[in-house]
Formats: C-alpha cells, sequence, structure tokens
C-alpha cells in the first residue's frame, strides 16, 4: 500500500481526463467550425458573414502587415493603461467607500446617475476635451471600466463574514490591516470577477473609441475595412479582439489559482 | 427624534447630489461654449424635450426593449452561469469560446445580429441582452463555485432532487453573487440599449441623444443624459427594494452581530 | 485646448495642420494632394486622421482640435443654425449630375418591383443617419417622381450593412454611396435612382471647413489650404485614375472594386443654389428649427 | 486491558434491543485509506481502517483530535471517495450518499441552510423524501420539540445561538428517520443538561426505529453511555486501536447507568486507550493488521 | 444550596494566586440589556445582567443552550452594543475592543482567515501589536507547541480537522499574552485528554501572567475545575442566577482535584442550578435584582 491507488473514485478518475487547456482549445475549434458551417450550408450568405477559413485567410494576411502590429500595439498600450488606472482607482475608491456605510449612502445615488451614461454619449466631449488623440479614448475606457470594477467591490466588502470582522476588532486591528488582511482578502474574488469584466469593458471602449472618434488602433482599422466594405478583413480584426479577450482570461485564471487557493471555489477544483 | 433622524438621513442621501449639482450649476453658468452649455439652458430644454410626446414615442419603447432584453440576460446568464460553474469541464471547454465573443464590442457584432434577426426591436433587444448577459454570466459562476462544501455535502447526504439541489442549494448559495451580476448588468444594459438605438433605429431614448448630437442640439443631448442618469436612479431603487427582498437572510447574516 | 493639433508656425515656417476626415472615396483629393505636396509646397504639413463621422469631427473642429475637416453639407447647416462657430472653406465633393451614373444612389432588390423613385412611397428604405443629407435628397427625389414622400420609412443603417440588409429583404431599399454602390449592384441589386443628381445637377454634397475662430485669426492659413486643397481637386478631377489608385492607401477597398467604382465630381466651386436647396430641404423637413445662413456658411 | 474484549459479535447482555437483523453486517469497511494531498502538505487522515458495524447497532468512535474522525464519516457515507479500501452498505458499495442516510456534521454552523428558518431547514429532507405534508408537519413539530427550540422555529440559522444552532441540525437528522444514522460530535455545543436529554433521544430513536448509528464523540462517558460498541482511532496514521463491547444493560438511565460501577470501569479502560493513542501507541502492525 | 455561598470576593483557600491587584474591580456589568431586534421576532437575550469581575481573576459563566452566555461576551469586549446597561473595564466604559484584550470565539472556523495557514493566523495579531520579529516567532512556536499543532503549522484551517482548528484560535489568543482573556466554549471540539492539556494551560498562562479571564462553558466539570468563581446565569430572559466561589486549592491538578469530595459538591450544586435554570427557574425580582 505504498502507493495511492484509487480503486474506485469517479471523481478522482475524472481529472485524469482531457486537461483543461486542450478542453478550452477544442471549445474555440468548435466554434470556428460553427461560422465555417453556418455561411457554407447558406444559412447566411457568405460574403457578409464569410466562413472562418476565409476570415483565417485574411487574418494571415493582416499579420503579415507592419501597420496591423501597430495597430495592435496602440490598441494594447491604450486598453492596459486604461484598465491600469480603473482598477486601481475601483478597487481603492471601492474599498473606501464600501466600508464607510456613511460614505456608501452618500453616494449612492450619485454613482446610480452616472453608471448608465454611455461612453459613447461622452465622445464628443471627449473629443473636445482631447481631441482625437490617445486621451479622449483613455477617458471613455476608464470612465465605462471603472464602474465594472467599484460595483464589485462594493459587494465584495460587504460579504466579509462578521466573525471574522469581529476578529480583526477584538485584536484591534488597525484600519489599514483590517483592509489589508480581512477585507480585501474577502473582496478578492470579487475583484478577480470586476476585473474580468472591466478588462473586456476596456478592450470593446477602446476600439469602439478608435471606431468612432479615430483614434489609431485595431478599431480605427476595423473602422477602415468596414466603410470599405472588406467584410473578411474586418472579421480578421474582430477575431483579433476576441483572441485579445481569451487571453486576459487565461492570465487572470492562473493569477486566481495562485491568489485564491485557499477559496473555496478553487480549492476544490484544485485538491483531490 | 424620527425626524431629526429622517433628516439626518436625507442631508446624508441627497448632500452629494446637491453639491455636485451645485458645482455643475456654477461652473458652466457663464458658458458660452456649445457643448458646455448652462446648465440653466439644459434645464429648461428638459420639460418641452421630454415631457411634451417623447416620454410616450420614444423613452416608452426604449424602456420596453430594456426590460425584456435584461429579463433575457437574466434567465440566459443565470442558467447558463449554473451550467458553467456546476461542472468544472463545462467550464474549461466553453470558458474561453465565452471569453472571445465577451471581447467583442457589440458595435462589431450588429451587423451580425442584423444578418439573423432582422432590424427590428428583436435586434435591439439581442443587443442589450448579449451585452449585459456577461456580468450576471461571470457572478453567476463564480457564485456557483465558491457554494460553501458542507452545505453541499449536506444537500448530497439528504439526497436532494435536482430540482431542489439547484433551486434551494445552487441558486440560493449563488443569489448574493448573482444580484451583484444582476447589479452590474442593470446599467450596462441601460448603456447598451443607448447603442443598440444607434442602429437601425426609428424611435427611442437613445436614438433621441444621438440625434440631438448629431443636429448639435447640445442642451437637449444633455438633457437626455440626465434623463439616462435619473433612469438609472430610479431602476436602482427599484432594484434594491428586490434585492432586499430576496437577500433578506443574506443581509441580515451578513449585518447579524455574531 | 490641449491637443496636438494646433496651427502654430513650426520653425521653419511650416504649419502643422490636422484635418478631421472619414475614410471613404469622397476624401481622395486631399491624399492626393498630399501625396503630390500641394499642402507641402504652402508650408503646410498635414496630418490627416480619421474618424467614423460627424459626432467627433465638429467638436473637434469647432474645439481647436481639428483644424479642418470634412463634412457633408446638410450636417454643416444644421450646426450653424445651432450657433456652432463653423466656416466652410473650399469645396469637397459634388454630384455627377448624371441620373444613372453617380457615386451616391438608391439601390433595391432586382425584380422588387421598385423600378424609380416614386416606387418607394410605402417602403422602408435605409440611410446611414436620420434626418441628414440622405432621408432629405430622397424625400426629394421621390417627391419630383410623383411619389409621396410622406409615408417611406426610413431606417438607419450603416453604409456596410446595408448591401445584407437589402439582399435580406431586411428593408426594400437602401441609400448608398460608393463603393457600396458597386459592391450591391454586383450583387444583384438595381439602382432605382440617383439622389444626388436628381436633387440638383450641382448638388455640393459635402465641404471641408474650419471654426470661425482659426478663419479670423490666421486667414493667411485658411487661404492657403484652401488655395492647396483646390489645386488637389482639379488634380483629382483631371486623374481619376490616379484617384483611385490612393484609394488603396487610406481605405480596405479591393482593387476591383476601385476601379470600377463611380467617382464623385471634385469642383472647386461650391454651387451656392444647390446648398440653398438642401438648406430649404432641411427647413421643409422639420431637421433645424432656424433659417440656415447659407451665405454666412459658405465663403 | 483485562475487562475489554476486541469484539465485534453483540454483547449478550444486550437485552432489550432485540432487532432480529441485528447481527447481519450492515456496514463493511475494509482496508479505508485517505490522504489528502495539498499542495504544500500530504496527509495521511486514515492509514487503513476496518471494521463492520451490524444493522441496527449504535456504535461510538472516539479518537484523539485530528485523527481522521470526519474523514472516516465522510467516506462511510459516501461524501468522499477513500484513496483505498472500501465501504460497502448492505453489500453495495457506496458511491454516493445512500438512500435513507442522515448526517448530522461537525461543523453544524455551516451545514444549516441560512436562508430558511429552523423550521424550514428541519422540513426540507422530509420535502424531499415526499413525506406527506401532515405527516411532514408532526415530524418537524416534534423533532424541533425534543431539542427545545419550538419557540425559535421561525428564526434563521445566524439569529440562534451556538448550541441553538447545533440542536437544529440534530431535528433535522431525527425528523428524516433515517436507517443510518451518522452524527460528528454532535453535541459539542450544548450545555450538560441538553446534553443528557438529546442523548436519551438518541436512544430512544434508536430503539424505536431500530436505525443504525455511528456517533463519533470526544466525550468518553457519552461514547460509554450511549454505544453498544465503542471503535478507538489511534492517532495519525490513523488505525483501529481497538473495539470495546459495552457491556451494560439496554435500558439506559441518565442517573443510575452513569453511576454503575461498571460504566466506571470502561469508561476508564477507554480513557487509558484514548490517552495511549493521543501519546503515540500502534497495535503491533504483524499481529493485528490484516496483511 | 448550603455550600454555596453569594461571593464576589475571592476565596480565602486560593493561595497559589498572589496578584496584588487581585480585588481591584477590574470589569464591571451593570444591568446589562441587550435585545436583537429582528424583522419577524424581537428576543430579548439578557433581560438584567450585573457582575463583576477583579483583576487576576479567572471566572466562569455557565447556563442553558442559548441563554446569553455569547452574547454577554460580546457586549463585554465591546463588538456589540448593549441595549441598555454598561459595561466599565478599569474605570473606563468599553464602547469598542479595548487594548490587550483576545476572544476566543465559539465559530472558532469562521474566526480563523481562511487565505492564512495555522501559523499566519496565530502570528497576525502579534505584528499588528508590533511585536518584533523574534520574539513573534518564539511566541507562536510556543503556542502552536502548547496546543499540540507543531506539524500543522503550515496547514490552511480547511485542511485542519475541527478540533484543530479550535486549538489554533486557542493558540492565537495565547500567544497574543493578552490581559483580558475572553474564551466562548473554546474547547467543544477536542478529545478530553487534550482537553485537560489545554485546562491546564489556561490555568498556567493565568497564573503566569496574572490576565484575567472570563470563560463560558458548557461543561460544568470544567467551569469548577478551571474557575476562581462560577457565575450561572438564567433561561432566557436572562439574569444572574447565582455566582458561586470555588472554594478549591489553588494549585489543581486533573487526577487529585477532580476526585476532592469538595468538586464533586461544587460540580452536584451547579448542576443543580444550571438544571433548575433551563427548567425556568428564577430569582425573585424584588429580592435579589436591583430596582
Ligand atoms: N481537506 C483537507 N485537506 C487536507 N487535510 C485535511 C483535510 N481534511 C482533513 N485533513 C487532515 O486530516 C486529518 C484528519 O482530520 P479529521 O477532520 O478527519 O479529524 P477528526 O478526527 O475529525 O478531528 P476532530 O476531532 O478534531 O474533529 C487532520 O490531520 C487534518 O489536518
Ligand atoms: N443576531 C441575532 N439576531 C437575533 N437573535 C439573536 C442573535 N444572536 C443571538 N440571538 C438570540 O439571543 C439568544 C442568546 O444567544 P447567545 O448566542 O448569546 O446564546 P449562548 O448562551 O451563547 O448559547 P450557546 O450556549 O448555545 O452558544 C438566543 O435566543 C438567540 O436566538
Ligand atoms: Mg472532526
Ligand atoms: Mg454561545
Amino acid at each position: 500500500m505504498s502507493v495511492v491507488t484509487s480503486a474506485r473514485a469517479p471523481r478522482l478518475g475524472a481529472r485524469r481526463g482531457v486537461p483543461d487547456s486542450v478542453l478550452g482549445l477544442a471549445g474555440l475549434a468548435g466554434v470556428a467550425v460553427l461560422f465555417e458551417l453556418v455561411p457554407r450550408v447558406g444559412l447566411v450568405d457568405e460574403r457578409y458573414l464569410p466562413p472562418a477559413s476565409v476570415t483565417a485567410a485574411a487574418l494571415a494576411e493582416l499579420v503579415s502587415d507592419a501597420a496591423f502590429w501597430q495597430a495592435l500595439t496602440s490598441t494594447l498600450l491604450g486598453w492596459a493603461l486604461g484598465l491600469a488606472i480603473a482598477t486601481v482607482a475601483g478597487v481603492v475608491l471601492g474599498i473606501v467607500i464600501g466600508s464607510v456605510p456613511a460614505l456608501r449612502a452618500a453616494t449612492n445615488s450619485t454613482i446610480e446617475f452616472l453608471r448608465p451614461i454611455p461612453s459613447v454619449a461622452l465622445i464628443p466631449l471627449a473629443v473636445l476635451l482631447f481631441g482625437a488623440d490617445l486621451r479622449s479614448t483613455l477617458i471613455l475606457v476608464v470612465y465605462a471600466s471603472f464602474w465594472q470594477v467599484l460595483v464589485q467591490v462594493l459587494y465584495g466588502v460587504a460579504d466579509v463574514d462578521p466573525v471574522a470582522r469581529d476578529t480583526a476588532r477584538s485584536y484591534r486591528f488597525s484600519a489599514v490591516s483590517q483592509v489589508r488582511t480581512v477585507i480585501w482578502p474577502t473582496a478578492l474574488p470579487y475583484v478577480m470577477t470586476g476585473f474580468r469584466l472591466a478588462a473586456a469593458v476596456a478592450l470593446i471602449l477602446e476600439i469602439t473609441g478608435e471606431l468612432i472618434i479615430g483614434s489609431p488602433g485595431l478599431g480605427n482599422a476595423i473602422a477602415t475595412a468596414q466603410s470599405s466594405g472588406a467584410v473578411a478583413t474586418m472579421y480578421a480584426l474582430v477575431v483579433v479582439t476576441g483572441l485579445l479577450g481569451v487571453g486576459v482570461n487565461v492570465l487572470v485564471r492562473r493569477t486566481e489559482r495562485r491568489v485564491l487557493r485557499w477559496h473555496p471555489s478553487v480549492r476544490r477544483e484544485v485538491a483531490a | 427624534m424620527t425626524a431629526v433622524a429622517w433628516g439626518r438621513k436625507f442631508a446624508i442621501v441627497a448632500g452629494l447630489p446637491a453639491v455636485l449639482v451645485a458645482v455643475w450649476w456654477f461652473a458652466t453658468a457663464g458658458s458660452t461654449s456649445v457643448y458646455w452649455p448652462p446648465l440653466s439652458t439644459v434645464l429648461e430644454t428638459f420639460g418641452p424635450t421630454w415631457l411634451e410626446g417623447r416620454l410616450a414615442s420614444d423613452v416608452l419603447p426604449s424602456l420596453l426593449r430594456l426590460a425584456a432584453g435584461y429579463a433575457l440576460a437574466l434567465a440566459l446568464g443565470t442558467a447558463l452561469g449554473t451550467v458553467i460553474g456546476s461542472w468544472p469541464k463545462v467550464r474549461a471547454l466553453t470558458e474561453p469560446a465565452l471569453e472571445f465573443f465577451r471581447a467583442i464590442p457589440p458595435p462589431v457584432l450588429v451587423p451580425i445580429f442584423i444578418l439573423f434577426a432582422g432590424i427590428g426591436d428583436g435586434m435591439k433587444i439581442l443587443v442589450i441582452m448579449v451585452g449585459s448577459v456577461w456580468p450576471i454570466l461571470l457572478n453567476t459562476v463564480e457564485g456557483v463555485r465558491s457554494i460553501d462544501e458542507v452545505l453541499r455535502d449536506t444537500a448530497r447526504c439528504y439526497r436532494f432532487r435536482r430540482r431542489t439541489r439547484l433551486i434551494q442549494l445552487v441558486l440560493r448559495g449563488a443569489s448574493p453573487r448573482i444580484v451583484t451580476g444582476a447589479r452590474q448588468a442593470l446599467s450596462i444594459a441601460i448603456i447598451l440599449m443607448v447603442i443598440s438605438e444607434m442602429f437601425a433605429a426609428t424611435n427611442g431614448l437613445g436614438f433621441s441623444i444621438v440625434q440631438f448630437q448629431r443636429s448639435f442640439a447640445i442642451p437637449q443631448m444633455w438633457s437626455g443624459i440626465i434623463l439616462l442618469g435619473l433612469i438609472g436612479v430610479a431602476l436602482s431603487l427599484i432594484f434594491r427594494a428586490c434585492e432586499a427582498r430576496i437577500l433578506a437572510w443574506y443581509q441580515g447574516q451578513r449585518a447579524a452581530q455574531r | 485646448a490641449c491637443g496636438g493639433g494646433e496651427s502654430e508656425q513650426a520653425g521653419g515656417g511650416t504649419d502643422e495642420v490636422t484635418v478631421g476626415v472619414i475614410p471613404i472615396v469622397d476624401v481622395a483629393p486631399i491624399y492626393l494632394g498630399q501625396q503630390q505636396g500641394f499642402f507641402a509646397e504652402r508650408d503646410i504639413e498635414l496630418t490627416l486622421e480619421t474618424s467614423q463621422g460627424g459626432a467627433a469631427i465638429v467638436p473637434g473642429v469647432a474645439s481647436g482640435q481639428f483644424d479642418f475637416g470634412f463634412s457633408n453639407m446638410t450636417s454643416l447647416l444644421t450646426a450653424q443654425t445651432q450657433d456652432l462657430p463653423l466656416q466652410v472653406t473650399s469645396a469637397g465633393v459634388a454630384t455627377t449630375g448624371d441620373v444613372d451614373d453617380d457615386f451616391g444612389a438608391i439601390v433595391a432588390p432586382s425584380g422588387s418591383g421598385i423600378d424609380d423613385a416614386s416606387d418607394l412611397s410605402g417602403r422602408s428604405v435605409a440611410v446611414n443617419t436620420l434626418n441628414n443629407i440622405g432621408d432629405t435628397t430622397v424625400r426629394h427625389t421621390v417627391e419630383q417622381a410623383g411619389g409621396d414622400p410622406s409615408d417611406i420609412e426610413f431606417v438607419e443603417l450603416g453604409f456596410p450593412d446595408m448591401p445584407a440588409a437589402v439582399q435580406e429583404g431586411r428593408v426594400d431599399a437602401a441609400w448608398m454611396v460608393e463603393p457600396f454602390v458597386t459592391i450591391a449592384t454586383d450583387q444583384d441589386a438595381e439602382v432605382v435612382a440617383s439622389n444626388f443628381a436628381a436633387t440638383h445637377e450641382e448638388l455640393a454634397v459635402a465641404a471641408y471647413f474650419t471654426s470661425t475662430e482659426l478663419a479670423e485669426s490666421d486667414p493667411d492659413l485658411v487661404d492657403r489650404f484652401t488655395e492647396a486643397m483646390n489645386a488637389s481637386l482639379d488634380y483629382a478631377q483631371d486623374n481619376p485614375e490616379q484617384a483611385r489608385d490612393i484609394l488603396g492607401s487610406y481605405t480596405d477597398i479591393d482593387s476591383a472594386t476601385a476601379e470600377s467604382l463611380t467617382l464623385p465630381e471634385w469642383p472647386t466651386e461650391i454651387n451656392e443654389e444647390s446648398v440653398q436647396l438642401l438648406a430649404d430641404l432641411a427647413v421643409e423637413h422639420g431637421l433645424v428649427d432656424g433659417e440656415p445662413d447659407v451665405g454666412a456658411l459658405l465663403p | 486491558m483485562s475487562t475489554l474484549e476486541t469484539a465485534s459479535a453483540p454483547p449478550p447482555q444486550d437485552t432489550t434491543m432485540d432487532h432480529d437483523a441485528h447481527t447481519t453486517p450492515l456496514l463493511d469497511v475494509t482496508g479505508l485509506r485517505k490522504v489528502f494531498a495539498g499542495a504544500n502538505r500530504a496527509v495521511e487522515a486514515l492509514q487503513e481502517v476496518t471494521f463492520t458495524v451490524s444493522r441496527g447497532e449504535l456504535m461510538c468512535l472516539v479518537g484523539p483530535s485530528g485523527c481522521g474522525k470526519t474523514t472516516l464519516l465522510r467516506c462511510v457515507s459516501g461524501l468522499l471517495a477513500p484513496s483505498a479500501g472500501a465501504v460497502t452498505l448492505n453489500g453495495a458499495p457506496v458511491t454516493e450518499p445512500p438512500r435513507g442516510m442522515a448526517v448530522v456534521f461537525q461543523e453544524y454552523g455551516r451545514s444549516l441552510f441560512p436562508w430558511l428558518t429552523a423550521w424550514q431547514n428541519v422540513e426540507l429532507p422530509l420535502k424531499e423524501k415526499k413525506v406527506p405534508r401532515d405527516e411532514r408537519k408532526r415530524l418537524v413539530t416534534e423533532a424541533l420539540d425534543a431539542v427545545g427550540l419550538t419557540d425559535s422555529r421561525n428564526a434563521h440559522p445566524w439569529e440562534l445561538s451556538g448550541g441553538m444552532q447545533q440542536r437544529v441540525a440534530i431535528a433535522r437528522a431525527v425528523a428524516y428517520e433515517p436507517q443510518v444514522l451518522l452524527m460528528d460530535e454532535p453535541f459539542a455545543a450544548v450545555d450538560a443538561q441538553t446534553r443528557g436529554e438529546l442523548e436519551d433521544l438518541v436512544r430512544a430513536l434508536w430503539q424505536r426505529l431500530g436505525v443504525t448509528v455511528l456517533f463519533v464523540t470526544h466525550d468518553i462517558d457519552e461514547a460509554v453511555y450511549l454505544g453498544q460498541r465503542v471503535v478507538v482511532l489511534s492517532a495519525s496514521p490513523t488505525v483501529v486501536l481497538d473495539d470495546v463491547a459495552i457491556t451494560l444493560p439496554g435500558d439506559r438511565d441518565q442517573i443510575t447507568t452513569r453511576s454503575l460501577p461498571q460504566f466506571a470501569e470502561l469508561r476508564a479502560a477507554i480513557y487509558e486507550l484514548v490517552q495511549r493513542a493521543k501519546n503515540g501507541y500502534r497495535p503491533q502492525p504483524d499481529t493485528e493488521r490484516p496483511a
């Protein structure tokens, strides 16, 4: 009995199966096949929704183009910067507002007023302030993705276990320590979700901003392809944005496995 | 005593908005910029712009589409989230594909929706749904994943039927997170209501705002933005009333001094 | 006012000028002119910023983020009634005047029973923006053809989505511009009418403009820009093949389409009568509250 | 250990118990092993645990803290897949929680549904079992009454004291009328008086329904008072140290039974065993563990 | 109740305790009342509780399950605002947790931070207290050793058994070296042997550091063995039923002390009191409660 033999352990056995990354790729492949078939069998006209293979060919052409990489770089830069600002601001303000009930009551209506204002409605104002350069788009990105983080953090802070909170209070943890040792770990799963939401929203706004305002980047390329009727190129660019989203999620999940090892959601899936 | 308490509560709730309105008022008071009209001008246009007819012809259809799209997002997000959250393998399989779609800007997806759903209200509802389903989906997945193990074991031991497990364990256990997502989704749905009306629309609140913007009727545009904000506040009040009912146990538990 | 596009006199006496344009066929002359050095000759260092439409360009110019912009005439007239301090500096693009071959046209599926503009009454027609140059000229065209424009149902749809929408029967007809007219007619759709040409045979569709402030503070720069612009327009008008060629540099229009699409006219003069007509149509269809002052807007 | 015998047959003294199926082995635990493989440590919670429980038997399980009692119970209930070895119930291998089994978890607070009131928490499993409404009402009322919570029936778990929460969990198991009842330190949070009452409740239930009970406790008096047999586990890595038959009369009573000299003897013997277990004593593998 | 006296003065027999401040009242609880007003029920957890604790005293608190012991402790620790009455510590009213106090919560599982290992959980309050690193390391090592968790120091709470979690919570309070120690049923989840060891640990700590201890338990033997006084609470609505001085020698020992006839007497008397409390007996308001 020196080795652990799983004589009959269905749930253990399942872990032996296909690794998750392969499953994920299979899922993506499934989507590709779907998008190959839908136009091919004539459900929609392939001139308007080109089959995946055609899009892939356009994509192959794109990646050999230096301008594409330039656009990609500037999109990524704007996106990362906006996301970083929004995340930091959202987490800090969320924790401050969330842990002071009076502050929460005071800001509630204002937050609810500002949240549904679409960034697109703010485009003229952003342009007015900063013109068509990076900063206009940055404003939109930050504005839209900030709320994603903030609201998640507010709910996360409210999720602190009363007994854990009392423990910290009874040992007279300072306010900063309470945030660091109790509130932050509790809110962390919420922050993770907020970050994932914000990452996508920021990317969407970065692209939309580029698309409408015309600051350089993938969105601008999409707009150009769109107004030229270059359907396959446009979808190739859309695929690139989608893949960016997938990449972000892989990173977040990886981080989560490390920093949320103690959390029921992760430990149940990781441990035997 | 109660009067004083109410007064204090009112001061806390209304204080910040009052200050912000005052700041806005004075900052724009002497403004000559077309794009930054004085708040007084904006408020003057509010009544004529919205209260005389547009409420029924534009705001109402928008709100109906919003309600439909949001309801669908709630249903779909919760259902899908429960399935994905319950089985890690399903999550591994579907997550990258979903993340792929999540990262695509709705304006870019609209042409595809038009291909499948036409240009009517259906398409707009679809845009609202597809855009606002994500916070609900993501939060549901995380909520389902983090249900207490002892509670899960309890449900298994007493051999809860699938339906009971779903309702009494999974959905209620995840409900604090689902509500978080739903709260997020609400304001996103409002935003997408506006965005959806930028395509193939003939009426609607978002449509009106965009029209004002294009025809350089800037005070009207601002009044539209204010209306959007007010709708956001009103809906969030309704939301909070629902939340207080659904999550009474949770809020009691978190507030419980033990 | 902290953008990168102010017209500062740079070291060598060169003005840095930013122009907000839309990446469509219409603005081929300015790209050509830049390539041919018409702007550099006049000490203008040109930067072209592409945007999707007026939402970004008009406020950009009004606030001085852009020095010049490109916009359709109806939008400019509307802006003028709202007291936006804008000033047209030079012609942009005009109709070919040929009702059978213009760069903007109403397109319907073949065999749809829509044979001319009068058949459009009671139908749904897609335009890229409601309450703008598209629907006013379409209405005018239908009226002139003897139809009833009041019960046309206009639907807002982006140009790129129109060929599909027409094909799939989501709308009965669509008003579009090149290259989509060519794309759509290649795909089994037909031109029903050419609303620009039918409205006025020298209809000024769009123009380049600047802010009143810049026009007053630096008239010399505006003059040099206009000169260069006119040179570019003339050059494009005279060298259509080069105009077609340059499309590839700022759009993704494939070369076959670029070869076959209908180019617009690029006159240097703005037909004031046609602008007045657009202004009248805007008033008639309730696009504007007051009466646009065409004289004040045009140079 | 002269007064003790390693026994799995029912003690002859037990006269009141008269379940005819008494000697049929119901639960069979063979060579059970469980290793928790964490990221930074691997713990062999159970090394090799073997025992059987007959139908209708009341068996107590004692052992030092952290020796693996909870783990064992979770394996027996089919909630946890063992690393090796097998659990069979009624001849069928246990891979998921079997029908007619109720568990009272050591983490009583976390095993109650916070969104349900005490009443609803007790009622829910009965609904699942499709007990008719009237019968259900009777069972819930009786169970809550038995644990002294009639007044708090409409409170949510977080409005109840620790002991009250634990009693709700007990009421839930009792109302369920299971065939097999697993209890993991179920009386840890209640006062002495209530504890005695609940002990009698469990014995009454066991005698009335013939339910098979596996009772984990760290209170040796309780184990002796309640059980027909007491299985003592060694410290980790865990094996069965001894299996003590409780040779007390079947009719037990808090005052008289506890004052029997035999009770004191058994108590002392088991205390001694647990103490040795805690100090690391283990049976010799060659003689007592199956190969 | 002939052998018992309602006493708040220290018992003369207690010879080993020699804190000079022993008779100074440190903690003063006067007319404490707590009503929980929920949506569908209002519970009067404490009706009127009054007692004092001297500096360096070890007082035990017993009472039926759900009578309000936890509530009382939480008011004393300043975590919960009472509905009426006052708590003063060292003459100052308690409105928030005072400095130098440690609490072991009844919900030990939830009071441990799941994101920290056992070691980190014990260490964190010391970091907050700005104990230098070396000293901290020594304190944590000693405390974990005293509760027998040296081997599991790197495990997270959810990798530990119930009893182990509880011992981490105890180690955390012990390592903190508080002046006032409040413990709410701290040994409920550990086995008898460990329990005895931990009892001795608490007494040793108390004697070594002169800490004032308020110890809630439902084990009457434990209350008698540990305390200098045992305060018995009535059933809800709660008042102080009796305050029993434990007239046992200060030097106590698991075997000898527990076998003293006096121990059995005290035990029986308190058991009797709790039983009466549970059955609803209350002191006459006129004679025993202040107007
Ligand atoms: N999920 C887990 N991951 C890792 N180790 C675990 C896990 N659960 C239990 N253990 C370890 O297994 C051992 C046995 O734990 P178990 O809970 O079965 O003990 P127990 O006998 O119930 O103790 P107690 O009387 O204190 O409740 C302990 O050393 C514990 O640390
Ligand atoms: N947050 C709360 N809301 C409402 N009622 C509460 C709350 N906390 C405690 N109670 C009630 O107050 C009473 C006393 O509870 P408390 O937890 O103080 O009892 P206890 O003496 O500690 O009992 P135990 O020995 O079972 O832990 C109980 O009736 C309980 O239902
Ligand atoms: Mg256990
Ligand atoms: Mg308690």
